[in-house]
């Protein structure tokens, strides 16, 4: 096992170097001078190069990329160009507002897809099966976007059941940023519970076929006793492949999300820092972002490991 | 009084006709065996029993199972009966089990369903049944994973599971197909001192005559979805009246008309080849550890002779076979073909190869499914430098197709057109289009129907003398080797540790593991 | 015994497929629109009418207008040609640098050339997507081609991965240790014997990365990275038609209804080749 | 058919919830607005939207703008200028302290000039303070100013956002904890979404009405929409969706404010580009364009047509829409006058806002009637200051500018227009040093006329202020003189 962790965390590593290079080259071909976004039409051009001298920005590309990977590996992300204030902890603060909606789309999308996915799948063919498989696909084809747009119309602006937008802050109370987080969080998982569905459901019909699941049935299980004690587990590999690829997703899915519901999260942060050529924030937040996913890839294999003995004994 | 009676029984699955008429019993203590070709119903005949039948069957007629009417039961009373009066035991012990919760577990649920037993006193009773099964603790403790256990392991696990309640019916379906000569022969003995100790009526399915001629008491034998003889073993095979029995018994026991074509003359020479492969590393950086196949073997094969390679699996044949081919480097020794070495530098040696050609077991997999049969039989074209086209082309795909007993129109056709025997035919004449030497016949009949083995046996005599053939012919299946070779090598763990004239080896082997492979093979009654 | 099934003729299959039915004739639909698109439309798409903006569905204009009066039928039809293009060229980046790496990798398994195109394809994955598209974008400037790039280049492991491991699993076939033994070489057997066996996986994977490209397009142009006026596209109607929601909701109607009703025909096509092609994964309907 | 339920269904069903939740804490406001500030101090960065949450509120200059634009005093209570027009002597409020407790005094105000116009400067406007020659302080309530050459502009330069005064020991901090001497502290900025400000209750002038003022920050339009709907905001300052204007004008929970702004739009072109080097072919572009449709489709209504770059409000404006009125037929005979090879392609880029996007649009649309095609490339405003405004790599492009006074910016041949005329040149000039009225008058005049002969641009329109607001708030501005929501003057209508 430890071997198998210490592999892993190499390529890791390597992913997150190459990311790193890559990364840092895509943002420093963007076109756009951070100083001239900040002081506007009528800047002198004096005034320009004292900015962007004081922003750090006259170094050799080299120094500068050597500068960002020490201060990240320090916990350091350097300053925003635009903020003027430490982009760690701009991360810290937005992140306690992608990290819950994440959490809390994922929550949903797995609370909805495995009792839907068991169900449809215990209920093959039967009219359960076809509605799950029916509404999942309208739900893997509806551009999560657009639904967040007819939820706003229909929950925020007619019913007035919740707010249209905008993120009160955990201090403010925990039950009032849940709410305010949970129309994101509904577009968010919308689509993904319904892919999670159908792959537990086909998940557990694969599984269900195995010669196994004869076995137990021919021990004297009933359907339900097979599916619950057996097949489940075994069908968890396929799911949380599933559910490790959404997370990322969802991190990075938020950026149009908590545009529209204008939440003050990473995905807002990226989209204006783009927009504001802060090309500090963006390389940390998309390395941060890719940090995340590699790192949620890892653990999904790890817990495979606890699912699947053989893969315990491999490593 | 009879534990099961099955009278009339009609099964249909989705409209189409699977069971007519099916009747048969079995009483306490008795080993009933029914046997049948592939396709012939006997297998649905247990789902039956078990009421486990796919989607969409439709059941007519009597199943009485110890006084239960097993067809009008109710989902859950089945349950019930299922596991506790009657257990069943499968074809494959690879997939029987659960890969991922321990054989404790697996089978001390059994008892936990239908008992109410402390999970600690489950698990007792589960170690009772894995010993009952030879499974000792001591090499088996309860904590074992699936993967952890070899083939025959895992079946007596599946056959504890079974017998873990002690039920008065044992289903056994096609038990020991999967699994080697000598295993086979112990968990036949197994199930038989289980059924003699409990009691137990069992019902044991299988295509093989020669496994139920030594144990059961009864046999039924069917053949699409029909019973066509039933009777006790002890004089069944005297007194059937059937043809398709008849046949099925002649086919059994079938061996082609051939001669000793051997030549003095050395086609193929193995001389001390070794095959190892790396093993996957312990360490990040230490060297990769080696494990050896093939542990330099030499033998002869002679112009025309017909040589048997016998082992078991994992033996060491088929990394061998692969070498011979050209298919992978050796990593010492060598192999001539006709004074030629057959891999030349990092490459096969194409002039040598195009003078032997090779036949599969798979029937269904050794052939691109998108290809027709014309384009399928010329590939081995490919190894020559000038090969045919046109009319030659057409001309040389007749004459194979021809040969092997196929009407030349058929290299029209996709392979899913034809049935396993007809496309191990097409395998054949794949292998002749070339006119090769040497055919290597890689388990070539085992998975055939035990008459389409015959017919394809025949076949095989019959080309070797029309076109004086020499055969490698590798198999664990002993009476068909015994059958068509002249001479046998056996191989154990890498090594050969008999060889011999078939007849020699076969009557009076020397080897303990030879002695130990016939033993275990088992035999239809001589003077069938 | 399965068999029976299995080699009823295509065609047939093919007819008694719900799933395939309904998908392939919606798929029909908005690409039949498209093609008319190049020689008729109901009104012409590249000039504004202030006069006529945003009028409801009438006989004139059947799916109403929007805030520059042009005809939303016009616009819908007119921007399925640019999904359609966005994804096809999206899809056939990936099958074409995926397919061959994948074929490639397969051949050499567990050299160090197969790691280190899996390593690769793992690396590609690792990028949140949605955020590269709008760097991408964001670099190189907002348009339909680096909408196309940015989404190609995540189909590249997708087609990579599943050929290689359909691949892998063909490679254990006595087929192609037949071919092996007639002399042909890793290249050959790949396009020959491997290539023709993974196409059915290829093209149900096809039609599913098709449908995400047509969601991807629609979500970058929806955030103004997409293809960029005059060509009308269905993510920037919904974005202009966003403000009108609340007094002109069929703005942001059709154009959703447009992507959700093609993007689900391809999915269920998908489904439904899948389950002619691999009657393994043949899900009771 | 289909709107009728739907939206009769949403009125009532927001006018019932509206009674419901009506209750409103009396001293606080909640105002939206589209753009967050990148940071707090108003004098190292362009960003209007600085200006808008804390000019005035928080931060006040030697003079500041009344509600209708004109100038008033601010923290200098008077001053007196001398004949030349050289020296200013500026006398300043008793008894201010800024936010931190500090005292205010002429002191700061030297800090503060002397630092806008030093070389390492970070002063977005440093033009502001060109003409500055010397701060002296006489005694702490006195501080003289000597420019180098007389300036008409000067007490207007000081009223700007980038003008504003800071105390010495805090300057370096503004950007995080802004310290002014305004009638609001200064409370909390949760990055992304929303700053809070405090009444300041030692302001030394006329206290605020309200206790405590929130500004959020919603970018998207529609979510600005739902925002306001829902109430979820008081005050939406420079609304960005003018198409939901009438459904907020019809619901009697709000109001809107239309009011005026000194942002010119225009349809710039790249004057030394060829051939829009040719002013018929400048000419032709103007006539290709049909004002009414732009105002309609882009700003659903809302804009004042302007013939020239200077805002129809001001005294001195001259209305010279008639030069450039639509006429394509003489656009067309304009271009083959010219000798342009139809389809002439040029390069449109367009910056983000959606006047200048829906614009576009409308403009690319009706050029193609006239065998112009522009090829329209959406850029984000730092891709546009880069490639257009700095590169002036670009043939025509939208934007609007919103400084008041900025007539003479296309002065410069070096500004992104490009645009080159000697008279022009000198009338700037002349304004410059011109303190008459009546003669800076005509000088205005007499630019603007230039301006609209010469084709320089395609001028659109007066960008609209569009507020919206709960009915019930009042003492909002309704013009915009310049980037700011002054709140000090704020209340609830009881």
């Amino acid at each position: 096992m430890l071997r198998y962790t210490l592999s892993r965390l190499l390529s890791l590593g390597v992913s997150l170097a190459v990311a790193s290079v890559v990364i840092f080259l895509a943002i420093e071909v963007l076109p756009g001078d951070p100083a001239a976004y900040m002081l506007g039409l009528n800047a002198q051009p004096d005034t320009l190069a004292a900015l962007r001298d004081e922003l750090g920005l006259n170094g050799t590309l080299w120094e500068r990329y050597a500068d960002w990977v020490g201060g990240m590996l320090r916990g350091d992300f350097g300053t925003s160009y635009t903020y003027r204030s430490s982009v760690s902890e701009m991360i810290g603060e937005r992140l306690w507002v992608s990290l819950p909606l994440a959490l809390y789309a994922l929550t949903l999308s797995t609370v909805i897809a495995f009792p839907a996915g068991i169900w449809a799948a215990a209920r093959r063919g039967k009219a359960a099966d076809v509605t799950v498989m029916g509404v999942t696909q309208l739900g893997v084809a509806i551009p999560n976007f657009w639904f967040a747009m007819l939820m706003v119309l229909v929950f925020a602006i007619n019913l007035r059941w919740f707010s249209a937008g905008g993120f009160p802050g955990w201090d403010k109370g925990v039950w009032l940023s849940l709410k305010a987080l949970t129309l994101p969080a509904v577009a968010l998982a919308l689509p993904q519970a319904s892919i999670l569905a159908r792959v537990m459901r086909s998940a557990l019909l694969d599984t269900l076929s195995e010669d196994f699941i004869r076995t137990a049935r021919a021990k004297g299980l009933t359907k339900g006793q097979a599916l619950r004690r057996h097949a489940l587990r075994n069908a968890l590999i396929p799911v949380l492949t599933i559910i490790g690829m959404q997370f990322s997703f969802l991190m990075a899915g938020g950026i149009i999300i908590e545009n529209v519901f204008f939440l003050p999260g990473l995905g807002r942060m990226i989209f204006q820092a783009i927009s504001a050529r802060d090309l500090i924030v963006v390389e940390s937040v998309v390395m941060l972002l890719v940090f995340a996913v590699v790192l949620v890839n890892f653990m999904v294999e790890l817990a495979y490991a606890l699912v699947d003995p053989r893969l315990r004994a491999r490593a | 009084m009879s534990l099961l009676e099955i009278s009339n029984l009609d099964l249909d699955i989705h409209g189409a006709p699977i069971l007519r008429d099916v009747s048969l019993s079995v009483a306490p203590g008795q080993i009933v065996g029914v046997i049948g070709e592939s396709g012939s119903g006997k297998s649905m005949t247990a789902f039956t029993v078990l009421q486990l039948l796919p989607e969409g069957a439709q059941a007519r007629g009597q199943v009485t199972l110890n006084g239960h009417d097993m067809l009008s039961l109710s989902e859950a009373q089945l349950c019930r009966l299922r596991g506790n009066e009657v257990g069943m035991v499968f074809q494959e012990p690879m997939t029987a089990l659960n890969p991922i919760r321990t054989i404790g577990e697996q089978v001390a649920e059994t008892i936990l369903i239908h008992e109410q037993v402390s999970k600690s006193e489950a698990m007792a009773r589960a170690r009772e049944a894995l010993n009952r099964v030879e499974l000792p603790a001591d090499r088996f403790p309860l904590s074992r994973y699936p993967y952890e256990l070899s083939g025959g392991q895992r079946q007596r696990v599946v056959i504890a599971m079974a017998i873990a309640l002690r039920p008065k019916l044992l289903i056994a379906d096609e038990p020991t197909t999967a699994l080697d000569v000598t295993t086979q022969a112990q968990i036949l003995a197994l199930l038989t001192r289980l059924v003699r100790e409990d009691g137990m009526g069992m019902l044991m399915i299988t295509h093989d005559l020669a496994v139920m001629a030594d144990m059961a008491d009864d046999i039924v034998i069917m053949q699409k979805g029909r019973v066509v003889e039933t009777g006790p073993a002890a004089t069944l095979f005297e007194t059937m009246q059937h043809p398709y029995s008849k046949a099925l018994l002649a086919a059994s026991t079938h061996a082609p008309d051939r001669e000793d074509g051997t030549t003095e003359q050395p086609l193929l020479t193995v001389r001390n080849v070794v095959r190892a492969y790396a093993l996957p590393r312990k360490t990040l950086f230490g060297a990769p550890g080696q494990v050896q196949a093939v542990k330099g073997v030499s033998f002869d094969l002679k112009r025309g002779e017909s040589l048997g390679l016998v082992g078991e699996s994992g033996c060491g044949k088929s990394t061998l076979t692969r070498a011979i081919l050209g298919l992978e480097q050796v990593q010492g020794g060598e192999i001539l073909f006709d004074g030629q070495p057959v891999f030349t530098g990092h490459a096969a040696n194409r002039a040598v190869r195009r003078r032997m050609q090779v036949v599969f077991q798979d029937p269904y997999g050794s052939f691109n499914p998108r290809h027709k049969v014309a384009r399928l039989v010329t590939e081995p074209f490919h190894l020559l430098d000038a090969p045919p086209t046109g009319a030659a082309r057409d001309a040389a795909i007749a004459e194979a197709l021809t040969s092997v007993g196929l009407a030349p129109e058929d290299q029209h056709k996709y392979i899913h057109e034809f049935s396993g025997g007809q496309r191990q035919r097409i395998a054949i004449a794949r292998a002749l289009i070339i006119k090769p030497d040497l055919i290597i016949l890689d388990e070539a009949v085992s998975a055939l129907d035990v008459q389409v083995r015959a017919q394809i046996l025949d076949l095989l005599a019959d080309l070797s003398k029309r076109f004086g053939l020499t055969y490698l012919f590798i198999s664990h299946d002993l009476s068909v080797v015994r059958a068509i070779t002249d001479r046998v090598l056996v191989m154990k763990s890498g090594e050969f540790v008999e060889r011999g004239p078939t007849a020699q080896v076969f009557d009076a082997p020397q080897h303990a593991y030879t002695k130990a492979l016939i033993a275990a093979a088992p035999r239809l009654p001589e003077e069938a | 015994m399965s068999t029976a099934v299995t080699e009823r003729s295509l065609g047939a299959q093919m007819l008694r497929n719900r799933n395939l039915l309904i998908g392939g004739a919606l798929t029909f639909v908005f690409a039949a629109a498209a093609l008319i698109s190049f020689v008729w439309v109901p009104y012409a798409v590249d000039g504004v009418d202030i006069a006529n903006k945003i009028k409801p569905p009438s006989a004139a204009h059947p799916l109403g207008t929007d805030h520059f009066g042009r005809d939303i039928l016009s616009m819908i039809m007119v921007g399925a040609r640019t999904s359609i293009a966005v994804a096809i060229v999206a899809v056939g980046i990936g099958m074409l640098f995926g397919v061959p790496l994948g074929l490639w990798a397969a051949a050499r398994k567990g050299t160090l050339l197969d790691e280190v195109i899996m390593r690769g394809n793992d690396l590609v994955f690792a990028f949140p997507s949605l955020l590269i598209a709008i760097m991408i974008t964001a670099i190189f400037g907002p348009s339909a081609v680096n909408a196309i790039i940015a989404i190609g280049i995540f189909n590249i492991p997708v087609f990579a991965r599943l050929t290689r491991s359909g691949a892998l699993a063909l490679w254990q076939r006595d087929f192609i240790l037949a071919a092996r033994v007639a002399g042909k070489g890793s290249a050959r057997i790949s396009f020959e014997h491997i290539l023709p066996n993974v196409a059915n996986l290829l093209i149900v994977q096809g039609t599913i990365q098709f449908s995400l490209g047509i969601l991807a397009e629609a979500g970058l142009s929806y955030v103004g990275l997409g293809a960029q006026p005059p060509i009308p596209s269905w993510g920037r109607m919904l974005a202009e038609s966003q403000t009108m929601i609340s007094f002109a909701p069929h703005m942001a109607l059709f154009p959703g209804l447009a992507i959700l009703l093609t993007v689900l025909g391809l999915n269920l096509m998908g489904d439904g080749l899948r389950d002619i092609f691999d009657p393994k994964l043949r899900r009771g309907r | 058919m289909m709107f009728k339920p739907f939206r009769t269904g949403l009125v009532s069903a927001l006018a019932l919830a509206g009674a419901v939740t009506a209750a409103q804490a009396d001293g606080s406001l909640t105002v939206a607005m589209q753009l967050e500030p990148p940071h707090l101090d108003p004098t190292s960065a362009a960003a209007a939207a600085i200006d808008s949450v804390l000019y005035s509120n928080v931060y006040e200059g030697l003079t500041r703008f009344a509600s209708d634009g004109s100038i008033v005093p601010g923290l200098a209570r008077s001053w007196d200028i001398s004949e030349d027009g050289l020296t200013y002597t500026f006398h300043l409020a008793e008894g201010v302290t800024f936010h931190d407790g500090s005292a205010f005094d002429a002191e700061d105000v030297k800090f503060s000039l002397d630092r806008a116009r030093a070389d390492d400067s970070t002063n977005a406007q440093k033009g502001l303070f060109a003409a500055i020659d010397t701060v002296e302080v006489t005694d702490p309530l006195t501080v003289v100013v000597t420019l180098s050459k007389p300036t008409g502009n000067f007490l207007f330069n000081m009223a700007w956002g980038d003008a504003v005064i800071v105390a010495p020991e805090s300057a370096d901090t503004l950007q995080t904890t802004p310290n002014g001497t305004g009638a609001f502290k200064f409370a909390d900025w949760v990055q992304g979404d929303r700053i809070e400000l405090v009444k300041n209750p030692e302001y030394w002038g006329t206290p605020a009405e309200l206790d405590e003022a929130t500004f959020k920050f919603i970018s998207d339009p529609t979510a600005a929409f739902a925002a306001v709907m829902a109430e979820d905001v008081d005050v939406f300052y420079s609304f960005p969706a003018p198409e939901n204007l009438p459904q907020f004008d019809m619901d009697p929970r709000f109001k809107v404010l239309a009011g005026s702004t000194e942002g010119e739009t225009i349809l710039a072109m790249n004057n030394k580009l060829a051939p829009l080097d040719d002013v018929r072919v400048r000419e032709a572009v103007a006539h290709a364009i049909n004002r009414q449709e732009i105002i309609d489709g882009a700003m659903f209504g809302y804009g004042t047509p302007i013939g020239s770059f200077f805002p129809p409000h001001n005294p001195d404006y001259v209305d010279l829409t008639g030069l450039s009125d639509y006429d394509p037929e003489k656009s067309k005979a304009l271009l083959e006058e010219a000798g342009v090879a139809l389809p002439l392609r040029l390069k449109m880029t367009l910056p983000p806002p959606s006047y200048a996007r829906r614009g576009g649009e409308i403009i690319a649309a009706q050029l193609r009637q006239v065998g112009i095609e522009a090829q329209i490339e959406n850029v984000e405003w730092a891709q546009w200051l880069e490639t257009t405004f700095r590169g002036k790599d670009y043939g025509l492009t939208i934007v609007s500018h919103v400084e008041p006074m900025d007539i003479g910016s296309l002065a410069n041949p070096e500004y992104y227009t490009q645009y080159d005329n000697p008279d022009f040149r000198a009338v700037i000039e002349e304004l410059s040093v011109t303190a008459d009225q009546a003669a800076r008058s005509e000088l205005f005049k007499q630019a603007q006329t230039t301006l609209a002969e010469d084709y320089v641009a395609g001028f659109l329109f007066q960008m609209a202020l569009l507020t919206v607001a709960k009915a019930e708030v009042e003492g909002l501005w309704v013009n915009m003189p310049t980037p700011a929501v002054d709140l000090t003057s704020v209340h609830w209508a009881k």
